[in-house]
């Protein structure tokens, strides 16, 4: 077998993009600077100049505008928008548009709508950008039922989760963390899709379970590296996709281990973090034989200088001393 | 407008069309009060002559986005009564198999984009098929209403301001009751007409009598032509009154009983197109008359229909979150 | 001791706000329809002609202006407002004044400000209000480091939390539940103030903790209550502020009886009860001696119809077998 | 307004401040190209004359609030830079103790209500200032800074809705430098100016060349006096241009270098004001060359400082996010 081209986490997403407006006249890019510019992150790159302004669409700054417009459209029938929330932090300005019309239409309709569109967005912090530009709210759309929402981590998953995202007939949050944009992976040049709703074993393993999203998969893979040269053997199940969430998988796991931790950059209460504790908990209390260890931020906004948001983001050094805590 | 510049068959759909909205709310009043329909109703009752004035000139590959006060919109575009009736009910055979009620009574099928529980919420969605229109190059064109307490929300400046800049095929109509629940108009704004900020947007603003369903007509004409023939959006203001509560059971302690008799006696939309229709000799006062009859008939049959229709069931709670099933999604219990 | 007279929890409400008012010049209340109409569900009864259009304002349909407003009046230490937000499945329109500026603005600004408001609102399904007006949404401002979030399930608490409440110099988000607001319960007529941060055990048991909040207290104290003839002895731990948790009294429940239950109404994901189930598997696991069960609604928005919204809403039928199912 | 008007010392004052913000900025800019002031910064040159033809009319009790391109608005108002310039090293003798960095730097105490990273997000706490100030009496101002991008955002047109109806003392400073990042104003919005959109609102609105700070001056006075004096709020649209990326690390694919340079020979407005000052002999080159080496000298001083501050500790992390402490809020870990 020929060795696959490796390219970026952003390239790869470009390429998802790319393949499903060729493919479909109805799928449209909306969103700030997503024209000219490509992006702020460079994802659209190239969109415009290939398909036009009409459908890579530069919007003013009109959040709740855009994306109520984005779920017009697909209500209607007549699009499938794929609209960029340039950071996850602005959802403020556009929630009701999120979680109370798109999310909701087809359940208040009785189940005669689809609201086939996808929000893409960024979180993640690591770049001083502080407060309200490095915010990880996941759990804010997987809270609010009505919402697929997908969290990549490598080039791969981003590109097949992105082409099952666009054909999906249902509203999908994308959620890409800003420092994976650069990581370079094995990508097939074809299109490929990824199922939503399977997780993805990253790394097998049989002491301990970790559940972890977007960075801090690998982050966890750098521990459960380290800890297998002491033979420590750890499992690394990345969800992928966070609703629907591959329960099975992620049971079946900790069912094996008898002990988790969940490693999720998310703040602490109410998070996805949590979510999989009592998951663990309630559905599989026999197998658990530690507590389950939570690694995420403290519960404070994100702070803006280097030296104090490299306390606040999970560290290796914390997931590892969980991983130990818990054996 | 005169009236012989509009086919007979089209004014008599309007007559009609208004006595089927006023004998339907107040029939749902009536229901409400015996607790027959539940939840927050809010009726058009004096509003009518805005929702058919508009549809008169609706296709029904035209598009609409309504409110919380949408039974009206609903009809007019076409709505099967029945069907929302059997909504209201909350039964099984309802437009939204009773998941939505009033405040979210739909038909994609006609092109009516939903009623909306939040106010202004249902603007951009308007916003959304007229670009949608556009971009598949087709000449429908989608209609947004929303009230005048809406005209100071998020999603009128943001709607709007878009469908400028992108040049497209959507009418805003704004129905200015002049109450926002309790709020009077002159409390809302410090401008005297929603119309006014047409202009922030660079889109002709027009406002007009909607008491008057002529007037709306016309109004409603060039805005509808002008979308269909790709020229933009336009704003209209609809000077209006609702005649009951804000919703059933309001108190109404913030506007006097003399202040509504006053709206009842003098402009009753019903009452202002009947005499212009008798006047002109297009209908006798019997074949208006029998539109009422024919109405109540109609509406009663959708009352029998929905007493008569089942509940939905416990299964049908966890049906319709999402198009395909999928397995993952925690639909009952942890 | 004299017999306490009975009110509503709605007049405890009221009494708070007319006690705060009285005392402070800087307490002033807004929202829609709080003026001539005493608010959508009585609450602000009677403010208005006492206080005067200045302090007791009707605020236009402009949910993001006006809570900013609150915010930005609050932050100048000029105004201590009290903002209603007529139902809590409105915060979207809002949700970034209240998520990125009122929760914020201290941290941001590295201690230097204060915001001194609260943000009264109303959650709870049961009325067929359907989807966007019957929605639990405190797991939203849980979830967001930088509120304080209030739910009390009694006139008594009521009071004296709301109080508290606006006493208190940080943002304070105070939900109130629809289906409490007609209950009578015991409240003193002067004014007293119940510290943030202090559960109460509604009843006490030593077989089971039930964790619940708002109107599912009720219905738990019912359930244990029937149980109680049974000889199970359930205790019913009511957080009443949700940020900050009284931890301690929780972890010391469920230390005593090794079996928990958490019943809530908002959405089952990423929600307070799988908050409580994490803190309970994470710092009291040794104690636990079976799954932990969650009670919430499904992953579905709330329908309208009265047949579909009585399945929706926790039942105390389903309460009881959870307690059953954890014996 | 002719120069003669306006007394000597504020003239000064106004070169001064324009001066020292461009040094700041350019400063700054070289700083972050060090890797010494990290995230994201977003820098005021050539726009110096709004903020300061704004601020000249502002007292300390007055209130502001900024944007994400608040460096400028901060040092008119009288903010410190020694603190501003630790706090964008995120150090922790910075103004925010390091927490807030260049989106957030705030400093209450002079009236200065925070940059903000929520573009229109400040413009209703100008409001909220403004409310308290009647309420509470005083005779005080406040005024919202923002760009025409956040024109289009729900923010603004809530926010001046609300300060219309109530009538309060609040000026609204639109910056419009002609981009929103990328796109440029033409496709923004349709209309020409957005001071034509203060008619919405039953407000004035005017536009002024904001290069040209005596012309920013003059509007502006007219504005605060009409605020001080309880007549309600104004509008007003300065005409303006960034020289620089819309953030440092730009590449500025959207224009062109001719536009840019343009902009620079033509329309600087230290320059436009320096000519000004000289024609009227209201001070010499001399003069106005030493107000330059002291704001060098400062700005060194103040990067001397940030440089030499201690960085903030682990245990800071999780302080400030309340002004009590509250047990029972989770601070590090579950
Ligand atoms: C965002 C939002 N805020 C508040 C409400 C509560 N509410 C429902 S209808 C209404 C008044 C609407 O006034 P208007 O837009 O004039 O319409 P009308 O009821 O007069 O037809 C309000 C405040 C809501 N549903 N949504
Ligand atoms: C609500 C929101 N949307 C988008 C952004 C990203 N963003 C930051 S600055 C900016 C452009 C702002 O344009 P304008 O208001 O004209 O101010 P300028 O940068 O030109 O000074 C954008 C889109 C944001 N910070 N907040
Ligand atoms: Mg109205
Ligand atoms: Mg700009």
């Amino acid at each position: 077998m020929a060795v696959v081209r490796e390219i970026t986490f952003a390239e790869a997403l470009n390429e998802a993009l790319d393949y499903e407006m060729s493919k479909d006249e109805k799928v449209i890019v909306m969103g700030e600077d997503v024209g000219v510019y490509g992006g702020i992150f460079g994802v659209t790159k190239g969109l415009y100049e290939k398909y036009g302004s009409e459908r890579v669409k530069d919007t003013p700054i009109a959040e709740s505008g855009f994306i109520g417009t984005a779920v017009g459209a697909a209500a209607a029938g007549l699009l499938r928008p794929v609209v960029e929330l340039m950071f996850i932090d602005f959802l403020g300005v556009a929630y009701d548009q999120i979680y109370n019309q798109a999310a909701k239409i087809r359940y208040m309709f009785g189940g005669k709508a689809k609201i086939p569109m996808v929000l893409r967005t960024t979180c993640g912090a690591g770049f001083a950008a502080a407060a309200q530009h490095s915010q990880s709210l996941h759990a804010l759309f997987i809270h609010v039922p009505g919402l697929k929402v997908v969290m990549p981590s490598t080039p791969y998953d981003a590109k097949g989760l992105l082409i099952s995202s666009i054909e999906d007939d249902d509203p999908v949050v994308f959620i890409e963390h800003k420092g994976l944009y650069g990581i370079k992976g094995p990508v097939p040049e074809e299109p490929y899709s990824i199922p939503l709703g399977e997780a993805d074993i990253k790394k097998e393993g049989k002491d301990v379970t970790i559940v972890a999203t977007a960075a801090m998969v690998h982050k966890s893979l750098e521990v459960a590296k380290k800890l297998e040269e002491e033979g420590i053997s750890v499992e690394v199940v990345d969800p992928r996709t966070l609703v629907p969430l591959d329960v099975d998988t992620i049971l079946n796991s900790i069912k094996k281990t008898g002990r988790l931790v969940v490693v999720d950059e998310g703040y602490p209460r109410c998070g996805f973090a949590t979510d999989i504790a009592a998951l663990a908990v309630s559905k599989a209390f026999d197998a658990l034989k530690a507590p389950v260890k939570i690694i995420t931020p403290p519960a404070t906004p994100v702070p803006f200088s280097p030296a104090l948001e490299k306390e606040w983001i999970p560290s290796s050094e914390k997931i590892e001393k969980a991983v130990r805590d818990v054996l | 407008m005169v009236v012989e510049e509009i086919p007979k068959e089209t004014l008599l759909w309007m007559y009609e069309t208004m006595v089927r909205i006023r004998v339907h709310e107040e029939r749902v009043a009536e229901l409400f009060a015996q607790g027959k329909v539940p939840g927050f109703v809010h009726l058009y009752v004096g509003e009518e002559a805005v929702a058919v004035g508009i549809m008169a000139h609706l296709r029904k590959d035209d598009f609409i986005t309504s409110t919380h006060r949408g039974h009206g919109h609903y009809i007019a575009k076409g709505g099967c009564i029945k069907a929302s009736m059997a909504e209201l009910f909350g039964k099984k055979t309802g437009i939204c198999k009773g998941k939505g009620g009033s405040m979210h009574i739909a038909d994609v099928e006609i092109g009516e984009l939903g009623a909306n529980g939040i106010v202004g919420g249902g603007i951009p969605h308007a916003v959304g098929a007229a670009l949608g229109i556009k971009l598949n190059g087709l000449d429908s064109v989608a209609v947004a209403f929303f009230g005048e307490g809406a005209s100071n929300q998020q999603n009128f400046h943001e709607g709007i301001n878009i469908a400028s800049i992108w040049k497209l095929p959507v009418v805003f109509v704004c129905e200015n009751n002049l109450y926002q629940i309790s709020l009077p108009y002159s409390k809302q704004q410090t401008i005297k007409s929603v119309a006014e900020r047409g202009k922030a947007y660079g889109i002709p603003g027009v406002a007009v009598d909607g008491q008057d369903v002529l007037a709306v007509y016309e109004v409603a004409k060039e805005a509808i032509e002008r979308a269909r023939r790709g020229e933009g959006p336009t704003l209209i203001e609809v000077k209006t009154y609702r005649f009951r509560g804000h919703f059933e059971g309001d108190p109404e302690v913030y506007r006097s009983k003399e202040e509504i008799e006053w709206w009842k006696n003098n402009k009753d939309p019903i009452k202002i197109f009947e005499d212009v229709l008798l006047k002109k000799g297009i209908a006798t006062k019997e074949e208006l008359e029998k539109m009422w009859e024919k109405a109540r008939k109609e509406i009663e049959e959708a009352v029998k229909f929905a007493e008569e229709s089942p509940w939905p069931t416990k299964e049908d709670v966890v049906e319709d979150v999402f198009s395909t099933p999928t397995k993952g999604v925690l639909v009952w219990q942890w």
